[in-house]
């Protein structure tokens, strides 16, 4: 039943990667992008949590929480320089 | 202490930068009292390490006390002594001329002075191939902040593209080191050098493809025809106790190569190709050098050029491969890194007392000090083209004598013709220095008296060479013999070779360890390595430093 | 029902409700017309969907290898601070930017013209016209404010 | 050992003048004369012994591995030429001393002078070629030195770095000829060279030898077509043309042909090429002297013709001729001295050296048209005096040599018209100077005068002070005295030296006026009347001349090194044309091929590890990755979008590493990948954004070939080494790490334990990065949009509440999670470094959401001693070990039983931890927050202290 | 006051404290030890950081609070999941002035982060002075029903919770 | 596996070399990001390719290759010192000479207006 629930979830994540990846590739417009960027970081999370539930291993779970952490930053960062171009001021 | 001597060397330049960077910017006489000092003490630990190689022993010294080949060793051998107390002895002239005030030009340049010689001194040091790359770029660093100081355009715009170029080439250095740890599973580059000798010709190709990848990366640093078209204008436009300093960062990239060459790659058949590529590389080098030294316009440029040239004939000298011309390119190496330098500090001199015109091959204002610093050039000039009595004319000798019969054809010519487009530049550019100048009075700044003693102390070294020619080029022959006989540096620095043992991951594993927590192990693999582990590692961790040192240095004979 | 079972089962449905609710979110990324629309999916839908992955993670390593692990609260905490947050700046964003709405949202924002947001936009470079994919849907020219 | 002082002494003679120059001009010269005439007399003491025929020889060892001994000889030929070095060289010395004006720097002169001295006693004493070579180059040098010494006339600098050029140029040419014998011989020790002479001659290489040495020997005795440089060397000061380019330098080529003679000498090769350039030299020479107008230009021009007539003398190579040549050597290094001598007199007293301007000197200086006379005569060939007896000896020689076979006529015909031409340039000198009528009124004649002061300055002249004519007046008596008693005074001496070149061959030889009524008595008869009947017409003769005359030497030697330097101009710059993307090309194209070169080796790309199987996670993953990198660099136009592309690929990286087992790598990458983001973020905010222009198809095509070579090596390498089975010291670290290093995250004993050094370097480098930048933001100031490339102004809301909050909550969770990184380091997937970076772009955000001001005022911390004490703690750590008598950085750790807490481990490793730790915040936020600073009045700049400095970016 | 100056803010603390803990997933001895030696320092090395943030005067509500938002943050995926999964129900977008009551800078974060991640609307704007706040909604029929339901649901509750 | 993986290096280096062959510093920034993430790989992978054997004794039990790991963690830091470096030395080239070529100058070869 793990397995399988696994394979669905796995499944699901990256397909809704896939689907960000278009969206960056498309945009049209930076805030588009961007927003598909972050995305893919928090489904990132995803990814690393189940590959780790896969492989019964909690070595790589820290990467989820840096990938949180800093996806979260740098997408505030791309943020402040499409509002004010200088992003420290 | 003495156990630790060839730690000092990269030690003593970082707790010196450390020092004066806490000490913050508060006294300018401070800290270049303190930088003086700590360089002046590097001329002092130069002298040390070369009485202590010029016994013929090789010592190292394990740090963290892991042996060699698992932990990170330094070695001195008389190649390495010679090269970090060369270092040390054109460094005290820079920062002697730097500290008239140079030194003020920027932020922090002191600490980052002595950044730069732990760097170069780590580089030459250094037994192991991933810590030659760290240090490389400890080295690179603090070039690019050292030539940015006092900022300007010029300086900016060959910095780029000296940065650019190198960073690519570090790139390709990573590149060179993984195919070669990929091949032979080692770092340390004399346990490199043994496997290297012992692998099939499958993986020896592959190593192949490492070594000429990584003799390319250290042609970029020394600056080689395809690849020395930063050189020029980077030298040109540095600061001049930098641009000084400078010249020995292309003997840094020469002194890899002599390294890998004899120690790494001396059984890969890599070595043809490699000593192919120096000797035509130098040999078009040494043209375009001194094309280029003809086409100069700026005594500095004029400089880089000649740096160029000898770049080139240090090259095709590495290419010819045996001991002779190692020998002589050591000779010649010790005479132009310290002429190149003063050459770089008197142009700064005379640029200072020529107003608007600087170094500036043009008519210009008379120099404050003619007979002075035009002293200085005419003696720097002799050695660095290569006439008697100086230096160069020397050690061209000893190179044109260490080629062979078929050698000599490309190489005597062309050294020939690049000497006399070296005397026809210079004699112009002397001419017009300190001779064609216009009617008036001077009214350039007066050279300080630190400027004159850094330049003096590396001008000194063009006599003093000639004088000492015997027992220097004892030395330098002792060098290259010592070069030439990997065995002895393998013997003292690493155990006996133990056959690697397999990766302890069988290949079954790779793949069906996906999903299974407890992935299946060979384990007779597992034992095998385990038992040729402990073997290692019965010697590798050593009780004490005593031993040790010791052990390693093979003690007195 | 065993425990193992029961955390099996639980872990099972919220792996697969947290890789639904993902996957929402990043299909409405897909298939909405403008940025703000867009924006809803992921910020709603992601969020909640890796924490759902996230809480799974933690039933399992705790309920069923007994090997206590909270710091997937820790991640959902934070995630659940920080999502909101990128979104409202993200929208933001899109509003400086004078994004494009489809011509049939309603409501109006005449006072941050001149306030809050970016002014004096210039006339753009020609943008590649949005393929009409869905004929339905042509009547929905999309609009923009400031010009 | 008395040799080896004689150099020595006129060495330690080049330091008189500059300590006796508060003495006054008089007594530094004569105290500079001291020690050459105390060399002279060493010299003399061994002439008994020298004539006999004896070789006097020392040596000490210089360097042995060269070939290159410190050897002097003492032989005849040595002897001819010291007397001539040193007496000569006495006798101008002395004549300097009246000659230079009392402002000049004459101490600097002097020393030249002697140091000149010096390198030419040198090159006739060396007992080793190389050695010989060492004076050879140096003497070149001098001469560039003492004929620029008036610096300030363009055409002493010009004229010296001609001499320079040719000479030095030849001085090479001779070098490889040196070698090349040294080669062959085994030795270069003289009488190795000398006694090989047969193994020379047999030799593959002698054409190439003797084409070598004779370049050296021509350029230096100013032999056709070299010669052009020597008139030109007259723009130095007389004495110098009297010393070097008339009795000595210009020498130095004969005296290496005579010297080399028996080992070279001897073959038709030689004869012919000597016979030819010394005639061709000779006629030449004597043509263009007696076109001159210079008196220092007939003067030149016709020491290249006697250097010619002794070259034409050695080229014979008859015994007798060879005798004929020394006693030339002596004869004509005598009249030339004083000529030259007289020529600076008139000069010096008149205040022009042009012959049409001077005349009727007779009367006003007697005693210097008198000594004038006699060396003129002697130049003339006139009897009795000695320049006749040598001509008479190379009549003789002319008349009887049969080297041309049949064309062997032309010899003597052309020797004739040589001696012709010498009797009327010198019989010009002479009644030019002294017997002409004046013609002031001629207006041509003003318009091309050299002199300085056009007035009639003659007429206050008068004979010099004694100084100045005595040395010359010695020599010219000289000149009559072995005239007439050559057997008595000159006779021994030329035999020694002949002994010395040609040994056993030394004939017996009279040296005698009258040798009866022969052909070459009637040769030189018609050459006085010839000479005399050129006189006669000689206005004629310059107008034929001149219509004659070809291009100036000069003038192809000027153009032609203006067109060399041009050419290498072009071809610098060609080559070098300041594009970096040229530069990177070369690089990547050498890395290319190189790489190529060595994996063509490879039998089969394929290694015998096989292949593991691809799983769909993977190929998705890499989609993505290619995705991303492909498109970063096609977007490369839309910054920020390529921007976006190139932070997928640094989130698959991290991704790749979780998936190929490398948690460490994956957390590192992920922090760095945010810092990187910011700082390119910054970078875009200050570059242009707008789109450069379109790129040539051409250019894009090259760049795409390369770009795509280079790919496929990398992938190739990989490939190759992935499928081959690694066997690698990894075991050992595993084996070790444990009980080694006290760590169960292998990656991590490594980077604080193992490879501690490498991380030490590594933060290092981070530290210097940091300092670095903050030396290239110092005073930057920057244009700072006001609005994006849309033009949309900037919003508002500079710090939007709602980030401003949540910066503040994450504020201290974020630490949290950094010490959490941190303590897990040493036995799990974590460490110094990411904790660092997680703590630093914590700060970041901050900064981001609050600003500048207000977040370092909450931050008074100074970053750079951050990262500063993070290195001094990890070094420190490292030197920690030497108490306990380990090497640096050797790690310590133990498991220590606290009460409560129970087992805990203690490592030193941690401390080192910490010491990366703070450097890394340190270093980040000193590159970060810095470059974030330059748009605010915070931005970086010296201090006042430090800024008395000139401006920067001056330079 | 010597507590204040020692534990600036204990609510902080106990999250850290708490956070410290799920981290390390452990109650060992030493874990809290070390829990709280940080969950005390760090507040007093961050406190120079901080604005003046209101006391959370009545958690109990902050935690029905937090439960509602919970509930409405399902909800609103639900709701949301089915706009997207049938595409032929066209929604209505439309933007909402909504005017702030709060002015506190923490209860109008709270607020704002609460709208985003519940039904259907984000928060896009807020004024420079505060006084309202832009929200864009995904699906909106009836705007005074929207903005009394926000402000009913959430603003107040906020309200009560700060007391401001 | 190892097919995909050198694909992925070499695609990510041929991009990287791609955009450093451009005439602005930015995309030449870029492309040293670019090309020293596909080094890391590379470095990386000379270790092998291993799943789930991170070198932490214990966690796994047949661990892959810890060196190649320690030195590409070195390699990206010392990557990104430089990249900091390089970023603000091309801030300041652009402010010194006035533009953001690499070679100091408007235009280049091989560049022409559309
Ligand atoms: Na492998
Ligand atoms: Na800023």
């Amino acid at each position: 039943m793990l397995i399988i629930a696994l394979w669905i979830s796995l499944t699901l994540i990256v397909l809704a990667m896939a689907i960000n990846v278009y969206r960056l590739a498309k945009g049209p417009d930076i805030p588009d992008r961007l927003l598909a960027l972050d995305t893919m970081y928090v489904n990132a999370i995803a990814l690393i949590v189940i590959v780790g539930l896969w492989l019964n291993t909690k070595t790589y779970f820290e990467a989820a929480i840096l990938i949180a952490m800093l996806g979260f930053i740098s997408t505030m960062a791309i943020c402040r320089y499409l509002l004010r171009g200088d992003i420290i001021e | 202490m003495s156990q630790h001597l060839l730690i000092l060397p990269i030690l003593l330049p970082m707790l010196t930068a450390l020092a004066l960077l806490l000490s913050g910017q508060t006294s300018t006489s401070f800290q270049r009292l303190a930088s003086i000092a700590a360089t002046g003490a590097l001329v002092i630990l130069g002298a040390l390490l070369l009485y202590r190689a010029g016994s013929g022993d090789i010592s190292a010294y394990a740090l963290g006390n892991w042996q060699a080949p698992y932990g990170i060793v330094l070695v001195l051998d008389r190649l390495s002594a010679l090269m970090v107390a060369l270092t040390a002895v054109l460094a005290f002239g820079c920062v002697l001329f730097a500290s008239a005030g140079d030194d003020t030009r920027g932020s922090n340049f002191h600490a980052i002075f002595q950044l730069q010689l732990m760097g170069l001194n780590g580089a030459f040091l250094t037994g192991d191939m991933f810590n030659l790359f760290v240090f490389f770029e400890i080295l690179l660093l603090a070039s690019y902040a050292l030539l940015m100081h006092g900022g300007g355009k010029a300086r900016i715009g060959a910095g780029l593209h000296y940065v650019v170029l190198n960073l690519v080439g570090s790139a390709l250095f990573l590149v060179a080191l993984g195919v070669l740890y990929g091949a032979t599973g080692t770092l340390n580059m004399a346990d490199m050098g043994r496997r290297i000798a012992m692998l099939s010709a499958d993986k020896s190709a592959l190593a192949s493809a490492g070594a000429l990848l990584l003799i390319v990366v250290f042609s970029l640093k020394a600056a080689i025809l395809p690849l020395y078209f930063w050189l020029p204008s980077t030298y040109a436009s540095a600061p001049a106790p930098v641009a000084a300093l400078f010249a020995i960062m292309t003997k840094v990239g020469l002194y890899a190569i002599l390294r890998v060459n004899t120690l790494v790659f001396a059984e890969s058949p890599a070595l043809v190709f490699i000593e192919a590529w120096l000797w035509w590389g130098g040999l078009a080098t040494i043209l375009f050098g001194g094309i280029g030294v003809l086409a100069a316009r700026d005594m500095r440029t004029l400089v880089a050029y000649l740096v160029l040239v000898s770049v080139g004939t240090l090259m095709s000298a590495s290419g010819m491969g045996h001991v002779a011309s190692v020998s002589a390119l050591i000779f010649y190496l010790v005479h132009t890194t310290l002429i190149a330098g003063a050459l770089f500090l008197l142009a700064e001199l005379v640029g200072m007392q020529r107003g608007k015109a600087g170094t500036r091959l043009v008519r210009a204002r008379k120099l404050r000090q003619p007979t002075l610093l035009g002293g200085m050039f005419m003696i720097a000039a002799v050695a660095v083209a290569g006439i008697p009595p100086l230096a160069g004319a020397l050690g061209k000798l000893l190179l044109m004598q260490a080629a062979d019969e078929t050698q000599r054809l490309m190489l005597w010519p062309l050294l020939l013709l690049a000497g006399l487009a070296a005397l026809v530049a210079l004699s112009r550019a002397g001419s017009v220095l300190f001779w064609a100048s216009y009617k008036g009075e001077p009214s350039g700044p007066v050279a300080n008296r630190r400027q004159l003693s850094g330049a003096t102390w590396l001008l000194v070294s063009a006599p003093l060479l000639v004088l000492l020619a015997s027992p220097v080029s004892h030395y330098t022959d002792a060098t290259a013999e010592q070069l030439f006989n990997p065995q002895q540096f393998t013997e003292t620095l690493l155990p006996p070779l133990v056959p690697l043992a397999k990766e302890p991951l069988a290949k079954t594993s790779r793949t069906e360890a996906t999903r299974t927590k407890a992935p299946l192990i060979d384990t007779s693999s597992l034992t095998n390595y385990s038992k040729a582990v402990s073997s290692d590692i019965a010697t590798a961790k050593q009780p004490a430093l005593a031993h040790t040192a010791a052990s390693v240095t093979g003690d007195k004979r | 029902m065993s425990l193992p079972f029961i955390a099996e089962a639980l872990v099972s449905l919220l792996l697969v409700l947290g890789g639904l609710f993902a996957f929402t979110g990043s299909l409405g990324m897909l298939q909405f017309e403008d940025f703000f629309m867009r924006l809803h999916g992921p910020t709603k839908g992601t969020t909640l969907g890796i924490g759902c992955v996230l809480i799974a993670s933690m039933v399992y390593f705790t309920l069923y290898q007994r090997e206590p692990h909270m710091q997937e609260l820790l991640i959902t905490l934070f995630l659940f601070i920080t999502a909101p947050v990128t979104g409202h700046m993200l929208a933001k964003t899109g509003l400086h930017m004078h994004l494009r709405f489809i011509t049939s949202t309603r409501g109006s924002l005449p006072e941050l013209l001149d306030e809050d947001v970016g002014q004096n936009r210039v006339a753009r470079p020609g943008r590649p016209k949005r393929p009409s994919g869905v004929k339905s849907r042509k009547r929905q020219l999309l609009k923009s404010r400031g010009r | 050992m008395s040799l080896l002082w004689i150099p020595l002494l006129t060495l330690a003679g080049t330091l008189v003048p500059v300590l006796t120059e508060t003495l006054g001009r008089r007594r530094s010269t004569l105290a500079t004369m001291a020690l050459p005439l105390l060399a002279l007399l060493i010299v003399l003491t061994h002439t008994s012994a020298l004539f006999s025929g004896d070789v006097i020889s020392m040596q000490v060892g210089w360097l042995p591995q060269l070939g290159l001994d410190l050897a002097f000889r003492l032989d005849g030929l040595t002897l001819l030429f010291a007397l001539l070095i040193l007496g000569i060289g006495c006798l101008i010395l002395f004549y300097a001393g009246y000659y230079l004006s009392p402002q000049e720097k004459d101490s600097r002169f002097f020393s030249f002078m002697l140091l000149f001295m010096t390198a030419m006693i040198g090159i006739v004493m060396a007992d080793n070629l190389l050695l010989l070579w060492l004076f050879w180059e140096l003497t070149s040098l001098l001469s560039f030195l003492l004929i620029g010494f008036w610096s300030h006339r363009s055409d002493a600098r010009r004229g010296a770095r001609m001499a320079l050029t040719v000479t030095s140029a030849g001085g090479l040419a001779l070098l490889a000829g040196i070698l090349l014998i040294g080669n062959i011989v085994g030795s270069f020790a003289m009488q190795d060279v000398l006694a090989a002479g047969d193994q020379l001659r047999g030799s593959s290489y002698y054409p190439l030898i003797v084409t070598l040495v004779l370049l050296g020997a021509f350029t230096k005795s100013a032999q056709f077509p070299f010669h052009f440089w020597l008139p030109h060397a007259m723009a130095a000061p007389t004495p110098v043309s009297a010393y070097l380019h008339s009795s000595t330098m210009v020498k130095a080529g004969i005296f290496l042909l005579a010297r080399l003679h028996p080992a070279l000498g001897d073959t038709s090769l030689w004869a012919i090429s000597l016979t030819m350039v010394g005639l061709a030299t000779l006629v030449y020479g004597a043509w263009f002297a007696l076109l001159q107008r210079d008196l220092k230009g007939i003067l030149a021009f016709s020491t290249v013709s006697h250097l010619g007539l002794v070259v034409l003398l050695l080229g014979l190579g008859s015994p007798l001729a060879i005798v004929a040549a020394l006693f030339h050597i002596l004869n004509h290094a005598l009249f030339k001295a004083a000529l030259f001598m007289s020529a600076g007199v008139i000069d010096h007293e008149t205040g022009t050296r042009d012959i049409r301007r001077l005349g009727g000197l007779w009367t006003l200086m007697p005693l210097t048209g008198t000594l004038t006379l006699l060396a003129g005569a002697a130049m003339a060939g006139i009897p009795p005096f000695n320049g006749f007896l040598s001509k008479e000896m190379l009549l003789t020689e002319a008349v009887t040599t049969q080297l041309f076979g049949g064309l062997s006529v032309v010899i003597p015909l052309l020797v004739l018209i040589g001696a012709s031409l010498s009797v009327a340039y010198s019989l010009r000198l002479i009644y030019g100077v002294f017997f002409a009528p004046r013609s002031p009124k001629d207006n041509a004649l003003k318009e091309s005068a050299t002199g300085e002061n056009e007035e009639e300055t003659s007429i206050q002249a008068h004979d010099p002070p004694k100084g100045m004519y005595l040395p010359g007046m010695g020599l010219a008596v000289l000149c009559l005295l072995v005239g007439l008693f050559p057997m008595t005074l000159a006779a021994p001496l030329i035999n020694s030296a002949s002994l010395a070149v040609q040994g056993l061959h030394t004939p017996v030889f009279h040296f005698a006026l009258w040798h009866g009524l022969n052909l070459p008595l009637m040769m030189s008869l018609i050459a006085i009347g010839l000479g005399v009947l050129l006189l006669w017409r000689h206005s004629r003769l310059s107008a034929v001349a001149s219509l004659l005359t070809p291009k100036d030497a000069t003038m192809i030697f000027e153009r032609a090194t203006i067109r060399i330097v041009k050419a290498a101009l072009w071809v610098t710059l060609r080559l070098e044309n300041g594009s970096l993307q040229r530069y990177q090309a070369l690089l990547l194209l050498s890395a290319i091929g190189m790489t190529a070169l060595g994996l063509s080796r490879l039998g089969l790309l394929t290694g015998d590890a096989g292949l593991q199987p691809v799983d769909g996670l993977a190929i998705l993953g890499a989609i993505v990755m290619i995705f991303g990198a492909v498109s970063s660099a096609l977007a490369h136009r839309w910054r920020l979008v390529s921007l976006l592309m190139l932070s997928v690929v640094g989130l698959m990286v991290s991704l790749t590493f979780v998936r190929f087992s490398a948690p460490d790598l994956a957390f590192t990458q992920l922090s760095v990948e945010v810092a990187s983001m910011i700082l390119l973020i910054l970078a875009l905010f200050f570059l242009p954004q707008r789109p450069p222009r379109w790129v040539s198809p051409r250019r894009l095509m090259r760049d795409i070939i390369l770009a795509t070579a280079f790919g496929l090596i990398i992938a190739a390498l990989n490939y190759a080494v992935l499928t081959r089975e690694t066997l690698s010291i990894a075991n050992f670290f595993l084996e070790q790490s444990v009980p080694g290093g006290g760590g169960t995250n292998v990656v991590n004993v490594i980077l604080v334990d193992f490879r501690g050094f490498d991380t030490l370097g590594e933060i290092t480098v981070l530290t210097l990065a940091g300092l670095g930048t903050y030396k290239l933001l110092n005073r930057l100031r920057l244009f700072k949009p006001s609005g994006n490339l849309e033009g949309i102004r900037w919003s508002r809301h500079r710090y939007p509440l709602i980030l401003e909050v949540v910066a503040q909550l994450i504020l201290p969770l974020a630490l949290l999670v950094s010490v959490y990184i941190f303590l897990r380091g040493h036995n799990e997937p974590g460490g110094g470094f990411i904790a660092g970076l997680i703590t630093a772009v914590a700060l970041l955000l901050q900064y981001m959401a609050r600003g500048y001001e207000w977040t370092s005022n909450r931050l008074p911390i100074s970053y750079p001693v951050v990262a500063v004490i993070g290195l001094l703690i990890a070094v420190t750590t490292g030197l920690g070990s030497w108490v306990f008598g380990y090497p640096f950085l050797t790690s310590s750790f133990g498991y220590f039983d606290i009460p409560l807490i129970g087992k805990t481990e203690l490592a030193t490793a941690l401390l080192f931890d910490i010491g990366v730790y703070l450097a890394v915040v340190g270093a980040t936020l000193m590159i970060l927050v810095n470059l974030g600073s330059i748009t605010t009045i915070h931005r970086p700049t010296l201090k006042a202290s430090q800024q008395n400095a000139p401006a920067e970016g001056k330079k | 006051m010597k507590i204040e100056r020692y534990l600036p803010a204990p609510a902080l603390s106990l999250i850290l404290l708490i956070t410290w803990l799920l981290m390390v997933s452990s109650l060992s001895f030493g874990q809290i030890l070390l829990g709280l030696i940080l969950a005390l320092g760090i507040p007093l090395i961050t406190r120079r950081f901080w604005l003046p943030l209101p006391r959370i005067k009545h958690p109990i509500k902050l935690a029905f609070f937090v439960l509602r938002v919970l509930g409405d943050i399902v909800v609103a995926n639900i709701q949301v999941s089915l706009l997207i999964w049938s595409p032929k129900r066209a929604p209505h977008p439309g933007f909402i002035e909504y005017p702030l009551h709060v002015q506190d800078r923490l209860a109008i974060t709270l607020l704002a982060n609460t709208i985003t991640m519940t039904p259907g609307t984000v928060s896009t704007n807020i004024s420079l002075d505060k006084s309202s706040l832009l929200i864009h909604a995904l699906d909106m029929s009836d705007e005074q029903a929207l903005i009394r339901d926000i402000y009913e649901r959430y603003e107040r509750p906020i309200k009560e919770i700060f007391e401001c | 596996m190892e097919l995909l993986f050198s694909l992925v290096t070499g695609v990510l280096s041929a991009s990287g070399i791609y955009l450093l062959l451009r005439g602005r510093t930015f995309p030449v920034i870029v492309g040293l990001t670019l090309l020293s993430y596909a080094v890391n790989l590379f470095l990386f992978s000379m270790g092998g390719l291993h799943t789930n054997a991170a070198a932490v004794i214990g966690a796994s039990e047949a661990p892959a290759d810890p060196l190649p790991q320690a030195l590409v963690l070195t390699a990206i830091v010392i990557g990104f010192a430089m990249t900091a470096f390089i970023v603000i030395l091309a801030i300041r080239a652009r402010a010194e000479l006035g533009n953001d070529h690499v070679d100091g100058k408007q235009g280049d070869e091989g560049e022409q207006s559309k």
